[in-house]
């Protein structure tokens, strides 16, 4: 049958979990889209960290412990990012976020 | 315990929060001076503890030393000066413009996030495990978003959040990525644990190379800078001052944090990459700067090339005393230009360079004021930004990279330049007319005075950088083992 | 305190006490600042004779010295871990260079007598500026030098930008940015010989007991004598000069090319030559072509100029090269002739500014061509006028021939590191100068003074007022007094030079 | 030499320094007309120094000794290279301390008239005592560098004479030709002090190491390298010789080419004879004292002094008599064509020093009989030529004109002015028993003497040509009919004038008779020549009686023979078109060196600077473009970095 996947599998797999995630950020032009991507991209460190964590200092619990607090400061994050996304919309009808370049005053520039 | 600065300024956040919820909306007033009360009652406890010498607290996961105290020094002397800043904002005292949305809304919240990123920020510093750095890096992070785009009524200043967050959340996803890597790499999270099992590997590159964007995007480093202007641009002028000084202290403790403790192995392996990673950002700051016309652009530019120079102290691990030194320097130097660009801009509602013209006959002491601050970012003796600068280019020299040397010196040439400009429109060029003297509320005063005064005293009064060179022995120390610069 | 923080103390104390002085009344402000410096002058004199009377109280051989010896010595430790005192001190060079700073200065501010204008302001900045001068010539930290350096730079921006004429803001902005990159050359160079000695100390006489090797002086000393060269208005950095000066007002010209370009060659002596002797063996060649190139093409292109201050400026620039060429010549005579051509250039360059601006708003104009038989009008003005043009084109009896005799003995005597022969050739060159020198100086003054005279408003001219008179009599009196008795001057320098020269 | 009068010689150019204090601080203003008068007296009284000078020399000193009587230091380059200011008595410095104070005083007094009523009466005071004090110190000097520094200070007297009426171009354009020409030629001469200097200091500190110092020159420390005593050694002569020059030549001859250059410069030697003839627009009574009797021949007073040097390198003394032979010969030939009468008297002027250059360059060590004559000729030739400048400073004061053709007749309006002039004409072209008899045969008999043959000829065919056109002069001036309005009103000076006249006749009859030969030479043996004596008389007889016969009778015989010389006789007239050649050379250097250096220095030079700075804003430009707004650029920038710091660490190790 399959055999039993190594740490090289599981960290493969969360870079490619944090590339999908930086091409949803790069790519996304919905701005919740981009911060789904983020999560992703989080997540994968999660992963990361979790992995390293059974594989390499599997006596203690430091690794997940660390996990925990970065889910609760994503979600934080999560929160003011919708928030703002909130407030933007409500300017813009809009949450494209190449449409968001109001302040770059390319004009501006001084002699 | 050593932890009561902190522990002063949660108690103050959260007073002032109260205040906001129970007391009636006339005498919240009251929340600007209990919120200065509280930063500077931790100020006093920081300097009290600095004076009792070093410790730490529950069982080694807080650190306090000088260098952390210095740090804590910074961050409080950032908020204080930003809630005078801010104050004037907040209490509605400003002129109105027809098609300017400048009012703050929300005093005791505003207060309360800024202090709780304070307090993020002094915990930084303090931290010894990866844990509490993750942690205490999403603080000092995350209620910037929320200030920055505060200003919920203006779009400039949603977009601004919007930017930031997005980028700023990316940041922090890579960094942690890059954290994680280290975490593999030496199975631990105390930090000094984490420097002992390092060593420089390919998958330590990797995850160097991972780090350096978190430091870049807090420090501004190019090219993690890209938000800098925008966001300084959209955001509220306090938030934009705060910005340049507390947040980039704070990438300044995370780095420290990060290239002594858990990279102090490697710190001399990666300096070249840092030596082009200095040169690159001063010399592309300087040369946007250049040709902004805008102050809150033009300051966020200034801000990126003053963190070119700020990370010369890497190059050698001497350079610690150079650093925190500097950043003690930029902080208060910093807040004087934005003091006046605060100042300015709530009194005329303009924010152009060319608006300046003629400051110096109406106001001559704010005028003279700027040029100081404007000099002393400059490096022009006998004020501290000089003197700092000088340390920072010593440790290059100490170092052997003369070539960037070279290069710092000529980026502080042309940043002369594009700050002279404002001198010119301030004294040179005649004014927009027979304007009245501007009448200065008392917050901006103070913050002026406190920050013109400082700014002359830390250079010429040698107590702060010798006390400062005295107490990140340690830090140099762990480096310098570390680095095998012992023999 | 030694008396030398005096010399930084008096004049800032004045720049404070103009500062304070009440708006309406701007003619108070000129004679604070007259006090000031008049106080300045009085002590700069009695401490160059004081100077002269501990050099020979010291006795013993001075012959053999190869550091130099400071008097009225004072150390304040500073920035401890870095080794940085506040450590001043002066010898008979940086005495010879107060002298001439404090002469410069107290007819300066004559010079300025009418300034109205922000009149406050003025003052102020022309005050600071001279203290960082004097902060210069006093320090013997190299920190403490560096810092002044630049104070004295940055003032200057100021001064011609807001009360100077033509393109101003051009110009002073194109001086302040050439010297700060010249000053950011000096901080490369100076910070890895700080590091090259150890990281201990900034004292220049203990960072010049260090043997740096021979890599290192050859890549700083250029970097320092470029540095400083661009103050010295060295070929092809000296083109700020002519813009800066033709700007300027009046006390500044004065100021700036009477004793800030000599901070220049200061420097260059101080730092590049004294501390690294195997640089300057290694680059003098090129250096000296590229001074030689200096003073002649200086004199060439003064010919051409139409304005009196390009004019000035220019013969400046030839001038000037005379120092850095006497310092390139690695020998007594070079490093003597250098140093008395900094005093004399300094005091001929600020009577020709001090005349140009007297002469302007007068004539409102600063063409040649438009001028012509003013001396019928104004001949003391213009009596100093030639006596300025004779020093400068190096006749005996005014001080300019002094130096350049030297400087032309220093250069044909040569040194065991350059070949001798083209050596001569540039020596010879730039001795040839004193002709070309002979001729814009002889065409210029001619169109202005003689001549019938070119319109009818000049004859409303008046001549010079008492503190014009008083401020060319003492500048001139000065050019007069070193020329027929170079003694005067010699005695204080030779004993400081002596050291540095017996480093070659 | 000691006596009080040696040991404080200094007072002699002390007192014209004195004078121009009192000038300044006191006779200005109203008090105006006292500046003669305290000029007179200073003068005045350094003459009577000087002449008891003289006879205490006579009376105590050996014949030809000399000394330095007095000195300080005063220009301290280094050891052995230290400038003392000092007098030094011997033989010529007295001769020409003689001459300069007596031409000085006479001139000073004559002034007193000529100038009155002059704007700049008391300016013009004050330059003469300045130039007066300046030749003192040149002609006291003991070494090399006084003399160049009083050399220049002379120089610039004679600018400021020569521009004192400042409100003419050509007054201002003369003073301007004449000091740079002459600048140009002490640019050759510092070269050759600097060759000296070096050489000699060499010498010295060579020899000091070898010990020999003491045996070769006085005690060691006080040997000074630019000393005459030291140069004119014969050991450092021979060290000079021996080192090797440039072009061949050996060093000795180079240094004193160098020195000769700018010795040409001043006493206005072809080529550089040029100023000369413009500096005339001077007022006279300076033509007289400046441009003929003692700044002009400081040339030959130089080579005096360095005789021995010369004399040593004999290719240097060839170059001297060439020089002298050709500038005699051809500026002999031009006064012959000349109108104006002061410009005739420049030319005489040049065409009498290239004699007494001649007559150094036919000197030699062996026979120095032509280092007297030449001395002596000074002598005597600063007396009649300063008479004849003066006599014609009273005929232009009469007439109001310069030109010869507007004069005429005017023997009797002026008698004493014509009776003088005509001394010192008759003196001139030598013949005897006047003074230029004596010291223009003594040079012909140096040169046959010294078998030079071909410079014997050219001297005795300028002798002709002196006699010849210095009586056209003359009759031009004194005899015939008026000519114009002015000369018809013309009436004697006054006698203030008249008196330095008669003074100056006086020497001029005499001065031949004083045997400045012996006192300058002692021990030379002087043969005379009868043959020389002939035929120098004949010469002179031949010139005079070709000027009366081609300008006493019929006027337009000599136009005639000019237009039958057609285009010799316009090359003359033009002076060989060498002014011309020297504008094309100046107008040259302005175009293709100054105006390049100014445009190069504007569009290259400072080009390149400001270019920076623009480089810097353009690329600044450029660099904001980046700062797009769009936040997944930016993201995109900072995962490139990342990439970047990835790939820097992996492939740059420190």
């Amino acid at each position: 049958m399959f055999p039993t996947p190594t740490i090289t599998h599981w960290l493969t797999l969360s870079a490619l979990l944090f590339s999908i995630g930086l091409y949803g950020i790069f790519t996304r032009r919905n701005a919740v889209g981009v911060l789904l991507s983020i999560e992703m991209t989080l997540n994968s460190a999660i992963l990361n960290i979790l992995i390293f964590n059974r594989f390499v200092a599997s006596d203690d619990v430091d690794g997940q412990v660390l996990v925990l607090f970065i889910v609760a400061a994503a979600a934080a994050e999560a929160v003011v990012a919708l928030a703002i996304f909130v407030s933007f919309y409500r300017h813009r009808h809009t949450l494209d976020v190449t449409q968001a370049n109001h302040i770059c005053d390319q004009g501006n520039s001084a002699s | 315990m050593y932890i009561q600065p902190e522990i002063i300024v949660v108690v103050t956040a959260f007073a002032v929060l109260g205040m906001e919820m129970f007391l009636p909306p006339r005498q919240r007033v009251l929340q600007t001076p209990v919120c200065l009360l509280g930063l500077s009652i931790a100020l006093a406890a920081v300097v009290y503890l600095m004076i009792q010498g070093d410790g730490n607290f529950l069982g080694g996961q807080f650190l306090f030393d000088g260098v952390a105290g210095w740090f804590k020094v910074s961050f409080l002397l950032a908020g204080l000066l930003t809630v005078l800043l801010s104050a004037d904002l907040l209490n509605g005292r400003f002129k109105i413009v027809p098609g300017q949305n400048r009012v703050l809304i929300h005093r005791g919240e505003f207060y309360t996030v800024v202090l709780f990123n304070l307090v993020g920020s002094m915990f930084l510093i303090s931290a010894t495990n990866l844990i509490n750095l993750y942690v205490c890096l999403e603080l000092a992070t995350i209620p910037l978003f929320a200030l920055v785009a505060w200003r919920r009524d203006d779009p400039l200043s949603c977009e601004a959040g919007l930017k930031y967050i997005i980028l700023g959340a990316t940041s922090s996803a890579v960094v942690l990525f890059g954290l994680g890597l280290l975490y593999g790499l030496s199975g631990s999270v105390d930090l000094f644990t984490m420097g002992d099992n390092l060593s420089f590997g390919p998958a330590t590159k990797l995850a160097i190379a991972m780090v350096v964007v978190g430091v870049g995007f807090k420090l501004t480093l190019v090219p993690f800078h890209m938000w800098a202007a925008d966001v300084y641009r959209g955001a509220p002028l306090p938030v934009a001052a705060y910005l340049s000084v507390a947040s980039k202290a704070a990438g300044l403790a995370f780095m420290f944090q990060l290239f002594y403790r858990v990279l102090g192995n490697v710190l001399l392996d990666v300096s070249m990459a840092l030596a082009v990673l200095a040169a690159v950002t001063m010399t592309l700051g300087n040369l946007v700067a250049v040709v902004q016309a805008n102050v809150k652009r033009f300051m966020a530019f200034s801000a990126i090339s003053q963190a070119g120079y700020l990370i010369m102290g890497f190059l050698d691990p001497s350079g610690a005393p150079s650093m925190v030194y500097y950043m003690l320097v930029y902080v208060v130097t910093n807040m004087v230009v934005f003091g006046v660009l605060v100042f300015y801009l709530n009194e005329t509602g303009r924010e152009e360079i060319e608006d300046y013209r003629g400051l110096s006959r109406t106001n001559p002491w704010i005028a003279l004021v700027m040029m100081l601050g404007l000099f002393s970012l400059a490096g022009i003796p006998p004020l501290s930004g000089f003197v700092g600068k000088f340390f920072l280019f010593s440790v290059a020299s100490k170092a052997g990279f003369h070539w960037l040397v070279a290069v710092a010196a000529v980026n502080s040439t042309i940043s002369l330049y594009y700050y002279l400009r404002i001198v010119r429109q301030m004294y040179i060029e005649p004014g927009l007319g027979d304007d009245p003297p501007i009448r200065a509320s008392a917050s901006i005063v103070t913050a002026l005075a406190v920050s013109t005064v400082l700014m002359v005293v830390l250079g010429i009064v040698p107590f702060f950088y010798e006390t400062i060179y005295e107490q990140t022995h340690n830090w140099i120390a762990v480096a310098g083992i570390r680095g095998g610069m012992a023999e | 305190m030694s008396w030398l923080s005096l010399l930084i103390l008096i004049p800032f104390a004045t720049a404070l006490a103009v500062v304070a002085t009440p708006d309406s009344k701007w003619y108070v402000r000129r004679w604070v600042a007259l006090f000031g410096t008049g106080v300045v002058l009085a002590l700069s004199l009695v401490m160059s004779v004081s100077y002269m009377q501990a050099v020979l109280q010291r006795g013993g051989d001075a012959s053999m010295l190869t550091i130099s010896q400071m008097e009225f010595e004072q150390s304040v430790p500073w920035f401890k871990s870095m080794g940085i005192e506040y450590h001043v001190g002066v010898d008979g060079i940086a005495m010879a260079m107060i002298v001439l700073t404090a002469i410069i200065i107290f007819t300066g501010v004559l010079a300025s007598w009418e300034v109205k204008e922000r009149s406050r302001e003025f003052y102020a900045f022309l005050l600071v500026l001279v203290t960082g001068v004097f902060g210069v010539f006093i320090s013997v930290d190299l920190f403490l030098f560096f810092l002044f350096y630049e104070v004295a730079v940055l003032p200057m921006y100021l001064l011609i930008g807001v009360w100077g004429t033509g393109r101003k803001e051009y110009s002073a902005m194109k001086l302040t940015l050439m010297l700060m990159v010249g000053s950011a050359l000096v901080l490369v160079g100076m910070l890895a010989l700080y590091h090259a000695a150890g990281s201990q100390t900034f004292d220049l006489n203990k960072l010049a007991m260090v043997d740096y090797s021979r890599d290192l002086q050859q890549w700083v000393f250029p970097c320092v004598f470029v540095g400083f060269g661009v103050l010295g208005a060295l070929f092809p950095f000296h083109t700020w000069s002519p813009d800066g000066h033709a700007s300027a007002p009046t006390a500044v010209s004065m100021l700036h090319a009477g004793v800030l370009m000599k901070l220049g060659g200061y420097g260059v002596l101080r730092v590049a030559v004294y501390l690294m002797p195997e640089g300057a063996k290694q680059w003098a060649l090129f250096f000296l072509v590229l001074t030689t190139i200096n003073i002649v093409y200086g004199a060439y292109a003064a010919i051409r100029q139409t304005d009196l201050k390009y004019f000035t400026a220019y013969s400046s620039v030839s001038h000037c090269g005379f120092v850095l060429f006497g310092l390139c010549s690695l020998n007594l005579m070079g490093f003597k002739g250098a140093v008395i051509q900094m005093f004399s250039h300094g005091i001929m360059t600020g009577l020709f500014f001090g005349l140009i601006g007297m002469v302007y708003g007068r004539s409102k104009t600063r063409d040649l061509t438009k001028m012509g038989g003013l001396s019928k009008r104004i001949p003391w003005l213009a009596t100093s006028f030639y006596i300025a043009g004779l020093a400068s084109l190096g006749l005996p009896g005014l001080s300019g021939f002094v130096a350049e005799s030297t400087v032309f003995l220093g250069g044909f005597f040569g040194n065991p590191w350059v070949d001798s022969t083209t050596m001569r050739i540039c020596t010879l060159l730039a001795t040839s100068s004193i002709v070309v020198t002979a001729v814009y100086v002889l065409r210029g003054l001619s169109r202005v003074f003689q001549g019938p005279m070119t319109k009818s408003e000049f004859s409303q001219m008046q001549d010079a007022t008492i503190p014009e008179k008083l401020c060319t009599g003492i500048l001139v009196a000065t050019l007069a007094v070193v020329g027929m008795y170079p003694p005067v001057l010699i005695d204080l320098i030779e004993h400081a030079i002596v050291p540095i020269a017996n480093r070659f | 030499m000691t006596g009080f009068l040696f040991e404080n010689a200094w007072m002699i150019p002390a007192l014209p320094l004195i004078s121009i204090l009192l000038i300044g601080l006191f006779a200005t203003g109203s008090n105006a007309r006292f500046a003669g008068i305290i000029g007179s007296v200073a003068i005045g009284t350094a003459f009577l120094l000087t002449c008891g000078l003289g006879l205490a020399y006579l009376s105590s000193a050996e014949a030809g000794a000399s000394a330095v009587t007095w000195s300080i230091e005063w220009l301290r380059y280094q050891d052995h290279l230290v400038v003392s200011l000092g007098t030094l008595i011997d033989p010529i410095s007295l001769l020409l301390l003689f001459v300069v104070t007596s031409v000085s005083l006479l001139v000073h007094v004559y002034s007193i008239g000529y100038m009155a009523g002059d704007e700049g009466y008391s300016r013009y005071f004050v330059f003469l005592s300045l130039f007066t004090f300046s030749m003192l110190g040149l002609v006291l000097a003991p070494n090399l560098l006084q003399m160049y520094v009083f050399w220049e200070l002379v120089g610039v007297s004679s600018f400021l004479l020569i521009g004192f009426y400042y409100t003419l171009p050509e007054a201002i354009a003369a003073s301007k030709k004449a000091f740079i020409v002459t600048r140009f030629a002490d640019l050759f001469f510092l070269a050759g002090i600097l060759v000296l200097g070096f050489f000699v200091h060499q010498w010295i500190v060579d020899a000091e190491w070898g010990g020999v110092t003491a045996a070769a020159v006085q005690s060691a420390s006080a040997v000074q390298a630019l000393d005459f005593a030291t140069i004119n050694s014969e050991p450092v002569l021979a060290h000079l010789k021996d080192q090797p020059g440039v072009l061949g030549l050996d060093l000795l001859t180079v240094a004193m080419l160098l020195v000769f250059i700018g010795a040409a410069g001043k006493s206005a030697m072809f080529p550089l004879h040029v100023w000369l003839p413009d500096a005339m627009a001077g007022p006279t009574p300076v033509s007289a004292l400046i441009h003929a009797a003692t700044m002009v021949v400081a040339g030959v007073y130089l080579v005096a002094r360095l005789f021995p040097g010369f004399a040593a390198s004999g290719d240097a003394l060839d170059v001297v008599a060439a020089v002298g032979c050709i500038t005699c010969l051809f500026s002999a030939l031009i006064a012959c064509t000349q109108t104006d009468i002061k410009r005739v008297l420049a030319f005489s002027t040049l065409s009498q020093i290239g004699y007494m250059m001649l007559a150094l360059g036919v000197a030699s060590a062996e026979h120095p009989a032509g280092l007297g004559a030449a001395m002596f000729h000074l002598f005597t030739h600063a007396f009649f030529k300063a008479l004849l400048f003066l006599g014609a400073g009273s005929v232009i004061h009469a007439v109001h004109s310069n030109d010869v053709a507007e004069m005429g007749g005017l023997r009797k309006k002026m008698p004493l002015t014509h009776a003088t002039f005509l001394i010192a004409t008759i003196a001139i072209a030598g013949v005897p028993p006047l003074a230029g008899f004596f010291s223009k045969d003594e040079i012909l008999g140096a040169a046959l003497d010294g078998e030079h043959h071909l410079i014997f000829g050219v001297g005795l065919f300028v002798a002709a040509l002196t006699a010849f056109y210095m009586f056209r002069v003359y009759i031009l001036t004194f005899l015939g009919g008026h000519k114009s309005d002015g000369a018809a009103k013309a009436h004697e000076s006054p006698p203030i004038m008249t008196i330095p006249l008669v003074v100056l006749g006086v020497m001029s009859v005499c001065g031949g008779w004083i045997a400045v030969s012996q006192f300058v030479l002692p021990g030379v043996e002087l043969h005379a020549h009868l043959l020389v004596m002939g035929l120098s008389v004949a010469a002179a007889v031949v010139g005079i009686g070709s000027a009366f016969w081609l300008y006493g009778g019929q006027a337009n015989r000599a136009q005639t023979m000019a237009e039958s010389m057609g285009g010799i006789y316009r090359l003359v007239q033009n002076k060989f078109y060498i002014d011309e050649v020297y504008l094309f050379v100046t107008k040259m250097i302005f175009r293709f060196i100054a105006a390049p250096a100014a445009w190069f220095d504007r569009h290259v030079v400072d080009a390149v600077m400001n270019l920076s700075a623009t480089v810097v804003r353009w690329v600044g430009a450029r660099l904001n473009v980046l700062q797009t707004g769009q936040v997944q650029t930016y993201g995109i920038w900072m995962i490139n970095g990342t990439i970047l710091v990835l790939l820097f660490l992996w492939l740059v190790q420190r």
